[in-house]
């Protein structure tokens, strides 16, 4: 019997290592998986490369990984926040690297990687400090630059439901860059709020197929804060 | 009274609303964080326009009362928001496909300068040493089939933010159709600024004095 | 009030040309929007562009399109067909071109077009004819061709559900070509076999969000042909 | 009774039961049209492994009775199959996301000719003049985590279809890792093919003597 359901958050983050590539759902406070954040953090890893539309809200999750110095860089589209200075005094201190993507661009490099995309031509970052080092060629009268795909080894995800076989689903906007994550690290591994009896997902609903997900455990922490 | 006495510059709402005139039933508009939300609050809710935030939310319908609030439905600029009927939620990639793909018939952006040429600033400014921070801008502005700019016309220190050319880091080359400003409306054409609207009693040598970049009126 | 719903076929069709490029949903039986077909049959169009998985099966749909000698070209995975034998033999009299595409590469190249990517560098197809006068580069140490996005004037697309909006549902295996097609066309027209309310389909069941539809038009022919 | 007598070469059913023992609960499988496809009959449905199609279905059952069939759902080969509880629809481009993103554990397909170095030829013949068929073979081919491939080990002719070099087209280079025919088991190594099983009474000549390309044996 195939069972993803994992039934500590010891097991879950099992081999998360130093100097990984992480990739981490979520958006404004909406689908962070901050308690799978947590468990990577108990775990006392360091000189990690985290990828995250912002660089931490709040006070936990990412936020506090960044403060506790385990995350050497930050690949993010906007890593100003309005609740949090933490990452820009660590910035400011030279303390941790900063990868600035336009947001579509990381989503779709994000994707290339689940999808076995090496790289794309887009019209975004043109002409701007985004394109500076990169080929840029003309492609049906347009330029555009050349992105590649961005792989990593763990992926951490918030899902609303999941079932014994990962199958996810996600609730309004907490859907944001988890589906797109799970497609693209080595180890997919989910928090979600409720677990269901495999088949209680019809399979036109299922949002993320199992087949991307490596490990669920089960988080039923309720609704993001305000 | 004279001229300069008797003008009425727009404040930021009234430039939204002006805005909002020109906002036809039918369009998928993307507002971007701060003055152009307050667009939205200038659509009635029967010209059905189609609001899409970039995390993945198509269809947005006004702010809810605080009571009324869902913890799990924010926009790009995290702020609560309400779903239509008719609405829908993607992933980020399909979001950016939607924006990326020019499905988009409008995207209404801020700016720190907007060029004659269509060029657009407003992501990072020179002086700033903090972290930029980009977010969906500089796909908005590539992407949607129109990219319209509302702004206040000059800086708090005085200075035209329609200019010949930017000096702040570009979001965009050549991408903006339009901008909103505290004195008119003014087309981007391949002769420069048009002015095709004016504030109420702004006069044609008052806004050029207060503009960089040459300006040819339509009004 | 935003309504896509059209009245007839006539309307639903309307403005398609001769010489245009046309998306056509459909795997099989499963998904065909047959009826569309037979709307642009009866304009008259000739010299037609069609990008569908297979080169047409059984009599109607797209094998009457090309027994009337409307379509100039095919571009397709599977030519072949086990119930017809109409597109071999006008591709044995030299009277249609073939261009064949890996089925995985013509599904992507279709998703890129509708967002907004050039192109991109995959593996498939690789030391194969299908690389042939293709750029071919080393990505992540993996040799890679550069396939382009295959844009459209016109989508046909077959539903199960859709609203005034234009917001579509699809049934099981229906689904397959027919979300990218609606987001790679200048003109989508869908046949749904069920018109609903706007807001009956809940906002996390819609398949393809309206913004990708142009016109929708009311179809319940009930189930594929066995 | 001599060694050749004695040999009973596995027909089509036993290769794919034989196959099918190699089929781990859990792994995530595409089976090509024709021959492959038989295989998921040997897969007892309480080893639960998860069979994929090409055009959106993950999750495939058994074949339903003909009188149980949706009409509704079918397979890549254009057949009616039935879903499994924890199964799956998704679109074209998702479906071979799975496959190209390297998410398919195995992928199983028929072939003309496997070369000693991994090379497949199975879309197109030289001499058929008739429209090449590709489908989704490349994208599974150069895909999925591991590439078997299950075929009749002689053409109708008697030529062996383990070869030194493939003659016909190529669906993928250097991707074939095992191959399953009449007579046995085959891994593809740096060194070329190494028989790992035997069918009852195959001995190393017969099978050498069928056989274009040179063996190793570890079996």
């Amino acid at each position: 019997m195939i069972n993803k359901i994992v039934p500590s958050m010891a097991d879950a983050v099992a081999g998360v290592k130093d100097g990984m590539t992480i990739l981490l759902g979520g958006f404004g406070s909406v689908g962070q998986p901050n308690h799978l954040v947590q468990g990577v953090i108990d775990l006392g890893v360091k000189d990690l490369v985290v990828v995250a539309n912002n660089a931490g809200g709040g006070q936990a999750g990412l936020a506090l990984m960044m403060e506790l110095g385990r995350v050497r860089k930050i690949i993010c589209t906007f890593p100003r926040s309005a609740n949090s200075t933490i990452f820009e005094e660590l910035y400011r201190a030279g303390k941790i690297e900063l990868e600035i993507v336009p947001q579509g661009t990381m989503a779709e490099r994000i994707r290339a990687a689940g999808a076995g995309i090496g790289g794309f031509y887009t019209a975004t970052g043109v002409g701007t400090k985004m394109a500076e080092g990169k080929e840029v060629r003309e492609i049906d009268g347009r330029m555009m630059v050349l992105e590649k795909a961005l792989h990593a080894e763990v992926a951490l995800v918030e899902a609303w439901e999941a079932d014994r076989w990962g199958n996810l689903t996600f609730r309004k906007s907490g859907r944001n860059f988890n589906p797109i994550m799970a497609t693209a690290a080595a180890l997919t591994i989910v928090q979600a709020q409720h677990i269901v009896e495999l088949g209680d997902i019809p399979p036109e609903h299922v949002m993320t197929p199992g087949i991307f997900v490596d490990r669920v455990v089960h988080v039923p922490y309720g609704d993001p804060a305000f | 009274m004279d001229a300069v006495t008797d003008a009425k510059p727009w404040n930021r709402l009234q430039m939204a609303e002006r805005l909002a005139v020109d906002v036809p039933e039918g369009w998928y508009v993307n507002l971007g964080i701060g003055m152009p939300t307050t667009v939205a609050d200038y659509v009635p809710l029967e010209r059905e326009v189609v609001f899409h935030s970039e995390n993945g939310v198509l269809g947005m319908g006004p702010k809810p009362a605080d009571a009324d609030r869902d913890p799990w439905l924010i926009n790009a600029g995290k702020q609560h928001v309400t779903m239509r009927p008719g609405g829908s939620y993607v992933h980020h990639a399909d979001s950016f496909a939607m924006i990326r793909g020019g499905h988009l018939d409008l995207c209404v952006l801020g700016a720190f300068e907007v060029a004659e040429n269509g060029d657009i600033a407003n992501w990072a400014t020179s002086e700033n040493d903090s972290a930029p921070a980009v977010g969906g801008a500089m796909d908005l502005a590539a992407g949607a089939k129109r990219l319209w700019v509302i702004m206040d016309h000059m800086t708090k220190d005085g200075r035209s933010k329609l200019v010949r050319k930017c000096d702040y880091p570009l979001t965009a080359p050549g991408a903006v159709k339009r901008v909103y400003t505290n004195y008119g409306v003014f087309d981007v054409t391949p002769d420069g600024f048009t002015v095709i609207d004016l504030a109420p009693g702004v006069t044609r040598d008052m806004v050029q004095a207060k503009t960089d970049a040459p300006l040819t009126f339509k009004v």
